[in-house]
Parts: structure tokens; C-alpha cells; sequence
């Protein structure tokens, strides 16, 4: 077989997923073919139910890309700040860290050559 | 046919080449017949690349001598060492080759429709066709000097192209950037050669590698070339420009840079490998390379998660994934010395790496064409502007899906396939490595959900209304990508019998690239 | 636009820097020079040509089209002479021992024969031109800008 | 002390390579930065030639040479090549900054960054 991948431990078979896959969506369309279908179109039954409430333009119901997360960042709100510091995005920065890490690279590497 | 195969490396470099300095010409004549000729001219090159590919994967490593009398006449009569520019290409090489032809070949044909509005085309196309010379050069050279000066040509057409859209400031900055990194890089590599040669007379990788003694300042040249190699790969803490050029290039030429990237990670893996792999400090080395690689997974996928600009998050994962096949390879190299770890483990993690560049080189590029796509509808790239496109751009959001799912390495997706393989064999390493790349892996299926959710989910936004899905050439291209990531999640243990294993082989076993350097004497 | 006495000396001197220029190309493969050097040199006339008049005035005599097509042209004679040897390898000499620029000149120290080195003196020739018409045109583009005129294509 | 005159271009060498990243790092000026860049690349380029250099040595062309020692002439192709690119590179460098000052009309690099985080 040319899709079973050896590793060390155990084999990778894409095809046995694409099995499993395509038999969880069987089961889903089963269920999905289950539900109703005499509802009318175009009037108040295939419209969007929010409590009563008035639903909101589209603009205003999509939840944008600043409001997602928000928990995450305020939990690794020091790890951010600390991270966000050296992106300076001033060109000089960026030949500093490449002239520090070159200068670091030298120094290992040569005691790692006197240690012999 | 055997003639064309004798002479395919320097065909795949020079066909490039005298096709970029044709566009100009014929493009004054006629738009089409010069699109004819980028798309012909990429086409013939990719099929020579597969030639020889076969070629390689039967009879070994292919020698192509400039200028000798016969192509295999290595050194010649009269001479020592090797002074001539040789062309050498083995299994990895040639991996790196399949690689950008088909990416570079891609992103052609998306630029056809994505550029079609700018004015400067026929220039447009001088560059994209000296970039591809400039990476197949950098991954078929055998000689140092030659691969600083295509790293150069590379640096030189890639940061013209990231500033091609002159309307804008902040293209010209993000260009501006690439082209200081780049020439610094550039020059260091030239100071770190000239260390070198300093020492042994020498340029040629094979013959060098036969003489190397690993002094002191072999000690500093390879510090140099690897550090400065791997500010152009955007390894953190030197990821900095990357984000700031590659989010402001034309989509396509994004997808061109990062296998630019990929040509000096293999750049630094020939050095460390080829280069100095019978002297090397290789568990220093290979230190070093897990911690920045561990280092550029974190931070990259923490950026990434922070964006609000589709391609710089987009960027920032790049980075992130950059950092596996540091880990992987890095892996293999620390163990290089000792024989039975490098048979247990060892050759499986530098197989697992180069196989995540291979995925990579399919996934990344394809996902920033979709973020040109939404970039040619929308025409911004805030994310925060964006909404509800899945409802008009059907067939990006479904080949954005196939990206994303392989970026995170969903199982049935090749993403998997070569995660699994560092995963399996880091594990033995040290299971420390894996546990942070499990966890970078389920913050990069994270963010690529928020910004899944950001820009095409939710209801119909009022001013995208208007609008057609992108044009056919873009599809194209992106179906491309699309499908290679589709053989390779039904065909893994093909591709790693034939591409991955031969490649990793080359990288480790160093006598045979010296060999065939030097054992090819009349 | 300078005064009239500099203008005038510019269009004299012009004459000697183009033949300098063309001596270094031409020698390229004799004496240290070739198409780079010999190139940098006959640019560095252009360069005072646009001192001496300015950059409008020299844009109507040095046409952007014009330096673009010459500069493809040098890159494909270049390219073309390269391919060209492909029968042996690519680069490979072949107009050695041919009466093209074929004689071979014997080893060690010699007077300097302009009739040898084969496809070189033809390369250095394609560079010349390249560079000619490539750094002719960045100074150009770049006094333009400084003067604030957008270039076409 | 015999080789105290021909290690003084790799000392200078060392110097400009030094100086370039001075100016590279400290200066917020991005026509100084280039400069300094231009710097580096002299630095790097007397680094190559001077490794060709052998004391005494003719030019390494065969006309109307002296009979004796020769320089080495891979340094000086290499350094010729290095120049030429960096002849590009420095055009391009320029042409950007040109742009970048028109949009921004700063040349600092503090200011005129567009682009962090």
C-alpha cells in the first residue's frame, strides 16, 4: 500500500480516515434528512428568532476579528506585553538582534569548542 | 531526451533566465504572447525538473560542470581541486527544485489575473522570472560563491517585487526592509566565504567539505552563515521584517517568498550538513537550532493569534511553521555523531522536517493566495472589515478550509503526515519538544478558526454585496496547490519512500556529495 | 541647466569618455577592465551630462523605452553566447580556434593579442551594453523622482 | 613584526566592518543606514581582496607582465562580482527610500514605520 506511512511507534493511514470521515457524514445527512421541511420560506418561520427581539443589521450581528479571544488575551496579557516589545518595526532593531544572536552563535560555539 | 537530461540543471536555471529578458521585449508587442511565454517557459522548466528528478532517483547525484569540455569533467586537466562553477544536485536538491517549480509555476498563474490592473507588467515579470532563477540556483549550486550570488539575484528581484505597488508607503517600506536584511545577510555569507577561502583556496561545497579542519574561524564563518542564513529563513528572534515584507507583497510573490525562505533553510542545511557534517560540534549545533526552532514555534503562533492584518497573520504562521523543520532537522543533527540514535530516530526526525517543508511549501502559499483572494475582493486586508465572503467566494473559502485543516495538522490532511513524524521521533529525543509542538499546533487551528470565523463566516455583509467571486486564473492556481496537498494526503508513504527518505539520506551521508565531486577525476 | 561654458566642455569630454569606455570593454579580456568597469565609465558621462543639462532635458535624448530595450538586448546576447556552447556545456568556449576572436595566446607573459579569449570579448561587449543602458537608466529614474516627475512604465 | 603591514587592510577591514554596524544600528537616518550599508560592503569587499594579496605580486594578467609572484585573482573576481551586486542593491535601497519619503515625508525610521507588532 503506498498510503500507509511506518513511523516508530505505529502506522498513519489517510484512507481509514477518509473511511471514518465519510461515514460520520452518512450519519449526519441521515439525521439531517430527519428534520422538517414544511416550514414556508420568505415569511416569519424561516427568519432569524432572538427572544422577541428586534435582530440587528448584518453589519452590526458579526462578531469581528478584535472581540474574538478576548480571554485568552487578557490571560496571557503580561506573556503579550513582554512579546510585543522587541516588535519595534524600526530597521535598526532587527540588525541589532541579528548582530546579538551572530555574537551569541560565536561565543557558543567557541566554548563549546574549548570544552573538548 | 538523454542530452536534455545531461544538461537539465543549467537548463532549469538559465530557461528562467532568457525568458525574463525576453518579457520585455514581447511584452511591448503583446500582453498575451508574453504571458504565453512566462507560463511555456515555468511549464518546460517543471518538466525538466520532474526529468530529472527520475533521472536523480535512478542514476544518484547529477555533476554539471560550466564551461568544461564535457559536462561531468569535474576538474580539469592540469588542476587539482575543482575551480570551475559546478552545478551539484542530489536528493534533497531536487526535492527543493520539485518544490519551487510547481509554487513558482502557481503563482504565475495567479499573478496573471491578480496583477492584471497594475501597470509595469513586463517588468513585474522580469523579476518573478529572476527569482526563480535566483532559487533554482541556490538550491542546484555546488560552489559557495555561486550560491551568494543567487541568494543575492533572489533577495535583489524579491524585495523589487514586494515593492511593486509603488501606491502605497507602507509596500515601499516592507521592501525596504527585506532588501537591508537581505544585502546584511548577503554580505555576511560573502565575509563568512571569504573566511574560508581564506584558509583552504577553495569555493566548491564538496572539496571544501573534504579539507575543513574546524578551526576558529571555520568555527565563526559557520556561526555567520548559519545565523545569517537564518535571518532570511525569519527564524525568531530575527522574524522580525518578515512579517512587514511578505504581508505587503502581491499575494502571489508571498507565495514565491516563502520557498525563498526554504532555499535558505536548505542553504543552512548544506552548510551544517554537507559542508561541515564530518567536523561539526553537532550537538551544539543542533542545540542551537532546537531552541531558536522551539522558540520561532512559540512566539510565532502567539503573534499569530494577535493579528488583525490577514496577511501578517498569515506571516506569523509561516514563521511558527518554519520552526518545525528547524526542530526536526535540528533533532537529527544533534544525534548525527552517533550512528544507532540516528538509525532509531535521527533520520526519521530530518525525514519529518524536510517532509514539513515539502507540506509547507503546499499549504502556506495556497493559504496566501486565498489572503490575496480576499485582498483582490475586499481590497484591504483588515480582518475587522471583513465578513460573510463565504456567502459570494465559494471556492476560496473551500480551498482555504483544505489550507487550514493541513496547517493544523488535521488528521486526514498531509499537515499530519509530517507532524506525526517529528512528533514520533522528537518524542524519543526528548518528549518536551513534542508536548510544545502539540500545543502550537492547536493554537495555529485557533487563530486559523478566528480568522476563518472573522472573514468568511456570519451574515452577508451590506458592502461586499456587489462582486464576483475572483478570477479563473486565481482558482487555478490555488486548485494547483490544492491538489498536491490532496495527493499527498492520500499517497504520504509514496512521497516519503521516493522524495522525503532519498533526501534526508543526502543530507546525511556527506561522502557520496564529496564523491562526486571529486571522484569524477579523469 | 548649468552655464553655457560647462554644458559645452560636457559635450567635448563626452567624446574621450565614450571611447575610454569602449577601450576598457573592448580590452576587457587583456588589461583589468571589461563590461562592468568599462560601463561604469560611459555612465559616468551620462551622469554628467545630467548634471551639466538637467534631467528633463536629457530625457528627451535618452529615451526609457529606448535604454529598456537595449538593456534586454545585452542580457540575451549574453545568455544566447552562453547557450550557444551547450554542444560541449553550457558557458563552454566554442569560438576557440576559430577566426572569431579564436587565436590562442601561449602561456606565461605575453604583449597582449586583442584577437583571443573567444565568446569573452563578445561577453563583455553584451555586459557593456547592459550596463550602459541598466545604470543609465537608474540615474535617470532616480534624478527624475528627485525632481518630482513620475515615470512611465 | 615582519607582518605588521599586511595585516593592516584586515584591520581596516575589521574597522569599517565595525563602523558600518554602528551606523547600521544607531543611526535613525535611512540614507545614514544606507551608507552604512555601503560601508559594510566596502569593509567585506577590502576583507576579500586583501586575501589575494601577496607580497610583491604583479596583477594576475598575463600581458606585459614582469616575470614574478602573481596576486591571486579568484579574491579580486569574487570582490568584483560582490561590487556589482552591490551596485543593485544600493540602486534599489535609494529608490525605495525616495518612495518612502514621498508618502511619508520623513526619512527617520522611527517615524516613517507603518508597520509593528
Amino acid at each position: 500500500m503506498t498510503s500507509i506511512l511506518e513511523s516508530g511507534y505505529a502506522f498513519w493511514n489517510p484512507i481509514i480516515w477518509i473511511i471514518a470521515f465519510v461515514v460520520v457524514m452518512v450519519i449526519v445527512y441521515f439525521f439531517r434528512r430527519r428534520g422538517q421541511k414544511q416550514y414556508k420560506k420568505d415569511t416569519a418561520q424561516a427568519r432569524i428568532f432572538l427572544c422577541g427581539e428586534e435582530v440587528p443589521e448584518a453589519g452590526q450581528r458579526h462578531i469581528r476579528v478584535g472581540n474574538i479571544y478576548w480571554g485568552f488575551f487578557e490571560t496571557l496579557k503580561e506573556y503579550y506585553n513582554q512579546v510585543l516589545r522587541p516588535h519595534t518595526g524600526i530597521i535598526n532593531d532587527y540588525i541589532l538582534w541579528f548582530v546579538a544572536v551572530t555574537a551569541i552563535s560565536v561565543i557558543v560555539l567557541l566554548i563549546a569548542g574549548l570544552a573538548k | 531526451m538523454a542530452a536534455l537530461i545531461t544538461h537539465s540543471p543549467i537548463l532549469i536555471i538559465a530557461i528562467p533566465l532568457l525568458a525574463a529578458f525576453l518579457t520585455l521585449p514581447i511584452g511591448m508587442a503583446s500582453k498575451k504572447a508574453r504571458n504565453a511565454l512566462v507560463i511555456v517557459s515555468l511549464t518546460f522548466v517543471a518538466f525538466l525538473v520532474f526529468a530529472l528528478a527520475r533521472d536523480i532517483s535512478i542514476n544518484g547525484i547529477h555533476i554539471y560542470t560550466l564551461g568544461a569540455t564535457s559536462p561531468d569533467l569535474t576538474t580539469p586537466t592540469g588542476f587539482m581541486v575543482p575551480v570551475r562553477i559546478i552545478l551539484e544536485v542530489d536528493g534533497m536538491s531536487i526535492l527543493m527544485g520539485i518544490i519551487w517549480s510547481i509554487v513558482s509555476l502557481a503563482a504565475a498563474i495567479y499573478s496573471l489575473s491578480h496583477i492584471a490592473s497594475e501597470t509595469g507588467q513586463n517588468r513585474f515579470y522580469t523579476l518573478l522570472l529572476l527569482m526563480v532563477t535566483g532559487g533554482f540556483g541556490m538550491m542546484f549550486t555546488g560552489d559557495l560563491f555561486n550560491l551568494f550570488v543567487f541568494l543575492e539575484i533572489a533577495s535583489i528581484s524579491g524585495a523589487a517585487l514586494i515593492a511593486f505597488r509603488t501606491r502605497s508607503a507602507d509596500t515601499q517600506e516592507g521592501g525596504f526592509k527585506y532588501i537591508v536584511v537581505s544585502a546584511i545577510a548577503g554580505l555576511m555569507v560573502l565575509f563568512a566565504i571569504g573566511l574560508l577561502y581564506a584558509q583552504y583556496n577553495l569555493l566548491n561545497i564538496g572539496a571544501l567539505a573534504q579539507v575543513i579542519q574546524y578551526t576558529t574561524l571555520d568555527k565563526i564563518a559557520l556561526a555567520l552563515l548559519l545565523i545569517a542564513f537564518a535571518m532570511k529563513t525569519g527564524m525568531v528572534p530575527l522574524h522580525l521584517w518578515f512579517p512587514d515584507a511578505y504581508s505587503v507583497a502581491p499575494a502571489s510573490i508571498t507565495g514565491m517568498l516563502v520557498i525563498t525562505s526554504h532555499a535558505c533553510m536548505y542553504a543552512a542545511f548544506r552548510v551544517c550538513f554537507t559542508l561541515y557534517g564530518g567536523v561539526i560540534d553537532a550537538p551544539v549545533v543542533g542545540w542551537i537550532l532546537i531552541v531558536f526552532g522551539l522558540l520561532t514555534m512559540f512566539v510565532g503562533v502567539t503573534m499569530a493569534v494577535y493579528q488583525k492584518d490577514v496577511m501578517r497573520f498569515m506571516s506569523y504562521h509561516a514563521i511558527s511553521q518554519l520552526g518545525y523543520m528547524w526542530v526536526g532537522v535540528g533533532v537529527g543533527l544533534a544525534v548525527l555523531g552517533n550512528p544507532a540514535l540516528l538509525a532509531t530516530y535521527g533520520r526519521d526526525a530530518i525525514s519529518g522536517g524536510i517532509f514539513h517543508i515539502l507540506n509547507h511549501a503546499m499549504y502556506k502559499p495556497l493559504l496566501f493566495f486565498t489572503g490575496g483572494a480576499l485582498f483582490h475582493y475586499t481590497g484591504t486586508r483588515d480582518l475587522t472589515k471583513m465578513g460573510g465572503l463565504a456567502h459570494k467566494m465559494k471556492w476560496t473559502t473551500i480551498l482555504y478550509i483544505i489550507g487550514t485543516l493541513s496547517i493544523s495538522g488535521i488528521p486526514p490532511l498531509n499537515g499530519f503526515s509530517s507532524k506525526i513524524l517529528i512528533y514520533e521521533s522528537v518524542f524519543r529525543f526528548n518528549p518536551i519538544l513534542t508536548i510544545i509542538g502539540i500545543i502550537v499546533s492547536i493554537l495555529t487551528l485557533a487563530s486559523f478558526t478566528k480568522a476563518f470565523h472573522s472573514a468568511f463566516m456570519g451574515a452577508e455583509l451590506p458592502e461586499y454585496k456587489e462582486g464576483k467571486e475572483v478570477p479563473k486564473s486565481m482558482i487555478i492556481a490555488m486548485m494547483i496547490l490544492a491538489a498536491g496537498i490532496v495527493f499527498i494526503t492520500l499517497f504520504p508513504s509514496l512521497i516519503v519512500d521516493w522524495a522525503i527518505h532519498p533526501a534526508a539520506d543526502a543530507l546525511i551521508d556527506q561522502g557520496a556529495y564529496i564523491n562526486a565531486v571529486t571522484g569524477a577525476v579523469p | 541647466m548649468l552655464s553655457k561654458i560647462v554644458r559645452t566642455v560636457t559635450n567635448e569630454f563626452m567624446l574621450f569618455i565614450l571611447v575610454f569606455g569602449f577601450y576598457i570593454i573592448a580590452h576587457g579580456h587583456l588589461t583589468p577592465g571589461g563590461g562592468f568597469q568599462g560601463g561604469a565609465v560611459i555612465v559616468s558621462g551620462v551622469v554628467m551630462l545630467l548634471v551639466a543639462f538637467n534631467s528633463q532635458e536629457l530625457k528627451k535624448t535618452l529615451h526609457e523605452r529606448a535604454l529598456s530595450i537595449m538593456e534586454s538586448t545585452g542580457a540575451l546576447i549574453f545568455i544566447a553566447l552562453a547557450f550557444a556552447g551547450i554542444g560541449a556545456a553550457f558557458f563552454y568556449n566554442f569560438l576557440v580556434g576559430t577566426p572569431i576572436f579564436g587565436r590562442i595566446p601561449a602561456t606565461g607573459p605575453n604583449p597582449g593579442d586583442i584577437w583571443t579569449g573567444g565568446v569573452i570579448p563578445l561577453m563583455n561587449f553584451a555586459v557593456g551594453l547592459k550596463v550602459i543602458a541598466g545604470l543609465s537608466a537608474v540615474v535617470l529614474a532616480m534624478a527624475l523622482f528627485s525632481s518630482g516627475e513620475e515615470i512611465e512604465e | 613584526m615582519d607582518h605588521i603591514p599586511f595585516n593592516f587592510p584586515f584591520l581596516a577591514a575589521a574597522l569599517l566592518v565595525g563602523v558600518s554596524f554602528y551606523i547600521i544600528i544607531f543611526k535613525k537616518n535611512l540614507i545614514k543606514l544606507i551608507m552604512g550599508v555601503a560601508i559594510l560592503a566596502a569593509g567585506v569587499n577590502l576583507f576579500l581582496v586583501s586575501l589575494g594579496f601577496r607580497a610583491g605580486g604583479a596583477a594576475p594578467i598575463y600581458t606585459n607582465v614582469t616575470e614574478g609572484p602573481m596576486v591571486m585573482p579568484v579574491p579580486q573576481a569574487l570582490t568584483l562580482t560582490s561590487i556589482v551586486i552591490n551596485v543593485a542593491v544600493l540602486a534599489l535601497m535609494l529608490t525605495m527610500v525616495i518612495h518612502i519619503y514621498r508618502h511619508t515625508g520623513s526619512l527617520d525610521s522611527e517615524k516613517s514605520r507603518k508597520m509593528k507588532g
